[in-house]
């Protein structure tokens, strides 16, 4: 440690010193954890046994194990479905509903507001109330949707295979919005009004103006929304665990849930713990998407 | 007339998107019988409520003090951790930061309910299980400090750097500058990422119910849990439950909703 | 002249931002009250020289002195340096009154002293009625001043300057220098001033500094620049409109120079280079003459700009890389296409090598 | 009443506030239901030995084997742990659980040669015993007497083989009032295996062997219930409680489910009904049913195994009020439930708990279970063949074995 500070410019003791005591909390409190999941996903692990760090090497036989079970095809699939459909509808949805409340009208701010709260709802509650609203005989879900002319007969969001991924990424995408709307809100009202004003009197329409404009100014501001949805995506635990706990027959099962099942429900402890650590390499491409984003965002 | 356009559509969308928080309180008004007919009521027929018997038989007071302490103790420390290390991290830019950010990011790569494990296994180890909501502090904050430290660094990243120069060249100490001249310009930023993080560790679940192993000490959250059995599904008392739960949030959230929606947009420095 | 009696003295500066050399070798010597100015094209690392010295960046080889005190590793606030940024960077939070104080409050002055010194700056700089007020509510040219009566008021042994004019329109630029010139006389201020526009290096300074890529190219006072340009840079960079180069070689009698390929012209230089040199000449187009007598260069009209007490005409000229700039006072009627001769006195032509680019 | 509620609330608030003396406390979970069984049993306990000091922690039924199984690891648990009777072999396997035998030996409370053979085998492992059954329970089917009657069906004859199951609820089902003829739970856990399992049985089939033919009948039949719409496609991932609302509130007419939910159907339920035999696969065929509940259990780690093993005695020896107060059967011949209340109910309960056969025991059975609920619910969603889907998970089963 020493000798890694002793790299760092002298001029900025005090900064190193400020992020040094956070980077030293996470590397003990998270690090540690994170490392002893990376062991057991080589060992061969017995969970009642002792708290140890020595227990019979496995290689990669954890990894080949999971990777052979029938439902690990269809595990990854769901992940990247989960994942990706997440993040680019409550980017999309976060992104609209940040520059509808950009515009000027009654109540704009407030109802933004009132948008917010969807996002200070713990996971459990919203997960319940979706698994009402999505009930296929009694929910509300079916009959608004069947009355809208949309739907002719019930769906049965949560035990129909065809549907309950979907409606596990409804309810995430519902959760993620307000917090995307909040951040890419920040980054609209950031950019200076003048640059719109040059490019109408350019000549670029709405359309134009968006994609000559927005979308490049909220360059650094999306990579940043983006990675940190897909990693808070990829750590959605609670709603999975009140909708279909990666049911019906796996249908709706992500890496995390299946980790967590593996690890502590048939107590395969050392496949969970795989299937965790194949996780982390997830994260970690995603972490690297974030930081290239955060280069050149000073433009001061 | 433009304007009154935006308002009807925001109007439209905004009750689209708050409907399930609705049919969360119209359920609390239901009867069992009504909840389950189809096509289901948009408002309840003969309403009747259970929020004082919920509230008591569930000691909702205990847990939601329980919940509240635990939650104003993460915050804080957060605060006080994170605050510091997003201006380094937004401050000095060069690789051993990027590596630094990298890190924060990798190091909650995985969901709460994987590090309980070792967490607890850990815990106990230090002893840290005697003291079970503080346990779920210390535990916690590995999950809210890497959020607060990246949605925090964004807002010192947006004080320009020249203010700290001047504040240096004005006689100023870096720890000086950055509690007299920068910590000040970012307010707006720390004070959204602090309540965004007291609400998601108001709302905590795994940490509380695997490390708080004595009922008095125990969440809201938990305790919400308890309705969802094996024996009984009581979703009336589900949602009348969630309700309590969340209304004094959604309060608090309404009285200060001005003031973070107005500091988050106004953030921008010029 | 003794180390003491320079508030400044820069010895073999360099600074390296790891394997990229950003300042080389540099030696800038202030004396007390002495106003210099550090210029050249943006990137040529004066604004990173003069953060040097405020102390904002760490040097990494050769000394820095502030009144014969090595400060290399001293930090920002125990330099005694004020500085004025070109943002202003006036606090937002705090009102003017405030910014104004900060480093006095900083230093623990007395509140009354403190108050006695704001008022007498808010006096001088006609801020008087705005100390109440927030940095927001203020025009550029307010906040400007601002930025200087926060260094003002410090009466700090060193004044740094980063461009501070540039944010500001044409009238109040021309007007503000004025203002600073006169500020100068009154304080006898030791300051630094970094600009990439060379006329107010030309008009407020007692000497000036051109820097290339992290280089000294040459440092004296403005007229000294102007007249004997150490080199090809130098002679490019200081003058306005700049300076016309025409390609050439030195003539057999060693005399004059001939260019213009096929159209063969010659101009004497009134004295002798080696015959056979290849070499740029440097005339200013304020010296160029379209009446006169003795030897001319021969162009024809490119364009022709008219401001009403100027004229700028363009001729091309074989050999020259740009057309050749004339500034003539008054309005002359030329058409594009004619042929104009140019004359010029053998003195006011500037010879520089070829290669090396130096002074000949 | 009043008094017991106000002493049960001074021992509480005494528990909370004194301060605790190693030597004498008693730790125990508790899972939240039915009626707080096991906390109320503390409670009680305690009210009888105020040297004890009293530590209860409510732990959700579904993560009750991480929560010990954490517990157990880090040497950090309770002295009592309540568990689901398949899930003891785990635990006793595991070397987690004080083998009762000695105390058993010398106790004049619990007479092991008493309990009945399901439960305890539930409750052993090895020839040793390493839990106590603080009751049992088993499935059977609760039917609405109006519908039947409505539906021209004769309440006196409830359905007696599967087929005359299936042509009862087809009769009963009536898409437009939204009523399903039969609610049962289908759920991707244990819950779904518990209802599965006695079924299967009845063919000849079970847990171990799910390769014989009959499993994959039952499957079938399963299928052929939803497939027809006769039973809720929610029917997947409806827990028992659920299934048991949707009897309750006229949304279907027979439900299978057990006696703990009697109390919530008695409550609920605003017509006449009673509760029947899961029928047999051919009328007067092989009956089965589930044989479930939970038992208590003293951890190897427990610091006051006296203590823990008093209360086990406690909790025993209060067996007679289980019907009546928590909707559960008795765990020993020897109980005497006086007025048994809903007491059709009663006779029929106790009547099928003689068919009622413990899962397992495996000490690898949540896998068991996962293998058998994947394999159900693949059926259910027609994502795999009945024959296909029960041989995959007889060859996991297998797989444990070794």
């Amino acid at each position: 440690m020493n000798k890694l500070l002793s790299r760092f410019p002298r001029e900025n003791g005090f900064e190193i010193t400020l992020a040094g005591f956070a980077l030293l909390y996470l590397l003990l409190f998270a690090g540690l954890p994170l490392l002893y999941n990376i062991v057991l996903s080589f060992q061969q692990v017995d969970l009642m046994e002792p708290a140890t760090l020595l227990r019979p090497f496995a290689g990669l036989a954890n990894y080949r194990d999971v990777f052979s079970r029938p439902e690990a095809g269809q595990v990854l699939s769901n992940t990247l479905q989960f994942v990706g459909l997440s993040l680019l509808f409550q980017v999309v949805i976060g992104f609209l509903l940040a520059m509808l409340f950009l515009q000027d009208f009654p109540l704009a701010t407030f109802m933004r507001g009132l948008f917010l709260a969807g996002w200070i709802m713990p996971g459990l509650v919203v997960g319940v109330i979706w698994k009402l609203l999505f009930a296929g005989d009694y929910g509300v879900l079916n009959h608004v949707l069947t009355q809208m002319g949309i739907l002719h007969s019930k769906i049965f969001w949560l035990s129909d295979p065809q549907w309950s991924l979907y409606a596990v990424i409804i309810a995430n995408v519902w959760l993620g919005v307000p917090f995307n709307m909040l951040l890419l809100s920040v980054g609209l009202a950031a950019i200076p009004a003048d640059l719109y004003e040059a490019a109408e009197l350019d000549g670029a329409n709405a359309w134009q103006r968006f994609w000559g404009i927005t979308l490049p100014m909220m360059k650094s501001t999306l990579g940043a929304v983006v990675s940190l949805g897909a990693i808070m995506t990829m750590q959605q635990f609670d709603l999975l665990a009140a909708l279909t706990q990666g049911g019906p027959a796996n249908s709706s099962q992500v890496a995390q849930y299946w980790s967590w099942q593996l690890s502590l429900q048939t107590f395969e402890v050392s496949a969970g713990s795989a299937v965790a650590t194949l996780m982390m390499v997830l994260v970690l491409i995603v972490a690297v998407i974030y930081v290239r984003s955060t280069r050149n965002e000073r433009m001061v | 007339m433009k304007r009154y356009v935006l308002m009807v559509i925001a109007l439209i969308v905004t009750a689209v998107y708050l409907f399930p928080l609705y049919w969360m309180y119209i359920t609390v008004f239901k009867s069992a019988a009504e909840m389950f007919q189809f096509p289901p009521t948009f408002w309840p027929q003969q309403a009747e409520s259970h929020l004082r018997q919920v509230f008591e038989e569930r000691n909702m007071a205990r847990f939601l003090w329980n919940s509240l302490l635990i939650a104003c103790g993460t915050t804080g420390v957060t605060l006080l951790v994170g605050t510091g290390a997003a201006y380094a991290l937004a401050q000095v830019q060069n690789r051993w930061t990027s590596a630094a950010i990298f890190a924060v990011l990798v190091l909650q790569a995985l969901p709460s309910s994987l590090m309980v494990t070792p967490i607890f296994t850990a815990f106990k180890g230090l002893g840290l299980l005697e003291t079970p909501r503080f346990a779920v502090v210390i535990a916690q904050i590995t999950k809210t400090l890497p959020f607060y430290i990246v949605l925090c660094r964004a807002s010192f990243v947006q004080v320009p750097r020249e203010l700290r120069d001047a504040a240096l060249v004005d006689g100023a100490s870096p720890m000086r500058a950055f509690f007299g001249v920068i910590l000040p310009l970012a307010v707006n930023g720390i004070l959204v990422s602090a309540i965004l993080v007291f609400l998601q560790s108001f709302g905590e679940y795994v940490y509380a119910r695997s490390l708080i192993l004595d009922d008095q000490y125990q969440t809201a959250t938990v305790g919400l849990s308890a309705f969802v059995g094996a024996t009984k599904t009581d979703w009336i008392g589900i949602m009348t439950y969630s309700a309590i739960f969340v209304t004094p949030i959604l309060i608090a959230f309404m009285l200060l909703q001005r003031k973070i929606v107005a500091g988050l947009t106004a953030g921008a420095l010029k | 002249m003794d180390q003491a009696t320079h508030r400044i003295q820069i010895e073999n500066l360099s600074k390296a931002y790891g394997p990229v050399q950003v300042l080389k070798d540099i030696n800038i010597s202030v004396p007390e009250g002495r106003f210099v100015a550090l210029i050249g094209p943006s990137g040529c690392g004066k604004s990173t020289l003069l953060r040097t010295i405020a102390g904002l960046e760490k040097i990494t080889g050769g000394t820095l002195r502030i009144d014969g005190q090595i400060v290399n590793d001293m930090p920002p606030r125990k330099r005694d340096v004020a500085m004025v940024f070109q943002s202003y960077a006036l606090y937002p939070h705090m009102n003017i009154e405030k910014n104004m104080s900060y480093s006095l409050r900083l230093k623990r002055s007395a509140p009354e002293a403190i108050r006695q010194s704001i008022a007498g700056v808010a006096e001088t700089l006609g801020l008087g009625h705005l100390l109440e007020r927030m940095p927001r509510q203020l025009s550029g040219g307010q906040r400007q001043r601002v930025a200087m009566g926060r260094a003002i008021v410090r009466n700090p042994k060193v004044f740094l300057f980063d461009e501070p004019l540039s944010n500001l329109d044409a009238a109040l630029r021309v007007h503000m220098r004025a203002e600073i010139r006169k500020l100068h006389h009154r304080l006898h201020a030791t300051s630094v001033y970094v600009t990439h526009d060379q006329i107010e290096a030309m008009t407020m300074a007692d000497h000036v500094v051109v820097l290339r890529a992290g280089q000294v190219e040459q440092q004296g006072a403005p007229l000294a620049l102007y007249e004997k340009p150490a080199n090809k840079f130098v002679a490019g960079f200081i003058g306005s409109p700049a300076m016309n180069f025409i390609e050439g070689v030195v003539g057999p009698d060693a005399q004059c120079v001939l260019f213009g390929g096929a159209a063969r012209q010659q101009v004497e230089l009134g004295r002798a280079l080696p015959p056979g040199q290849p070499v740029w000449i440097g005339l200013r187009p304020e010296h160029l003459r379209l009446q006169g007598e003795g030897q001319s260069v021969q162009g024809v009209v490119d364009s022709v700009e008219s401001t009403g007490s100027m004229t700028f005409i363009a001729l091309n000229v074989d050999g020259a890389p740009q057309p050749l700039l004339v500034a003539h006072p008054g309005t002359v009627t030329a058409a594009m296409g004619d042929v104009l001769k140019l004359y010029i006195a053998p003195q006011q032509i500037h010879v520089f090598d070829k290669t090396t680019e130096l002074a000949l | 009443m009043n008094i017991r509620i106000s002493a049960l609330c001074a021992t509480l608030t005494l528990a909370l506030s004194s301060a605790a003396s190693l030597a004498a406390t008693l730790s125990v979970w508790a899972v939240d239901e039915p009626d707080n069984y096991t906390e109320k049993m503390a409670r009680e306990f305690a009210k009888l030995h105020p040297d004890i000091q009293l530590q209860v922690r409510k732990v959700g039924f579904s993560s009750l084997n991480d929560e010990a199984m954490r517990a157990v690891m880090s040497g950090n648990g309770p002295d009592v742990i309540p568990i689901d009777n398949p899930n003891t072999a785990m635990f006793a396997a595991k070397n987690a659980l004080l083998d009762l035998t000695p105390y058993l030996a010398k106790s004049k409370v619990i007479d092991v040669k008493q309990i009945y053979p399901g439960p305890l085998k539930n409750a052993s492992w090895n020839g040793k015993v390493y839990a106590i059954p603080r009751g049992a329970n088993t499935l059977a089917l609760y039917y609405n007497e109006d519908m039947f009657k409505a539906a021209g069906l004769d309440p006196d004859k409830p359905p007696q083989s599967w087929d005359e199951l299936y042509a009862d609820a087809k009769k009963l089902t009536n898409a437009q009032k939204n009523v399903y003829g039969l609610a049962f739970s289908a759920v991707g856990d244990e819950e779904g295996v518990f209802q599965f399992l006695p079924f299967i049985q009845a063919t000849g089939a079970d847990w171990d062997k799910l390769n014989d033919p009959g499993a994959a009948r039952a499957a079938a039949f399963w299928q052929k219930l939803l497939d027809e719409k006769l039973a809720s496609p929610d029917t997947l991932s409806h827990r028992q409680s659920e299934a048991a609302a949707t009897f309750i509130n006229s949304n279907a007419a027979m439900d299978i489910n057990g006696p703990w939910e009697l109390m919530a159907v008695e409550k609920g339920a605003k017509f006449k009904w009673r509760v029947a035999l899961l029928p047999p696969e051919k009328a007067g065929g092989t009956r089965a049913s589930a044989l479930g509940e939970q038992s208590h259990a003293v951890l190897r780690s427990a610091k006051n195994p006296q203590a823990a093993f008093a209360f086990l005695e406690y909790m025993y020896s209060q067996r007679n009020r289980n019907w009546n107060e928590f909707g559960m059967l008795p765990p020993s011949k020897d109980t005497v439930t006086k007025d048994p209340k809903w007491p059709q109910a009663y006779k029929t309960f106790n009547e099928q708990m003689q068919y009622a056969r413990p899962r397992g025991p495996n000490p690898q059975w949540p896998k068991v279970s996962k293998a058998i609920s994947t394999a159900v619910q693949s059926v259910l969603t027609h994502q795999a063949d009945p024959k296909k889907a029960m041989d995959q998970a007889y060859k996991t089963v297998e797989a444990t074995k070794h």
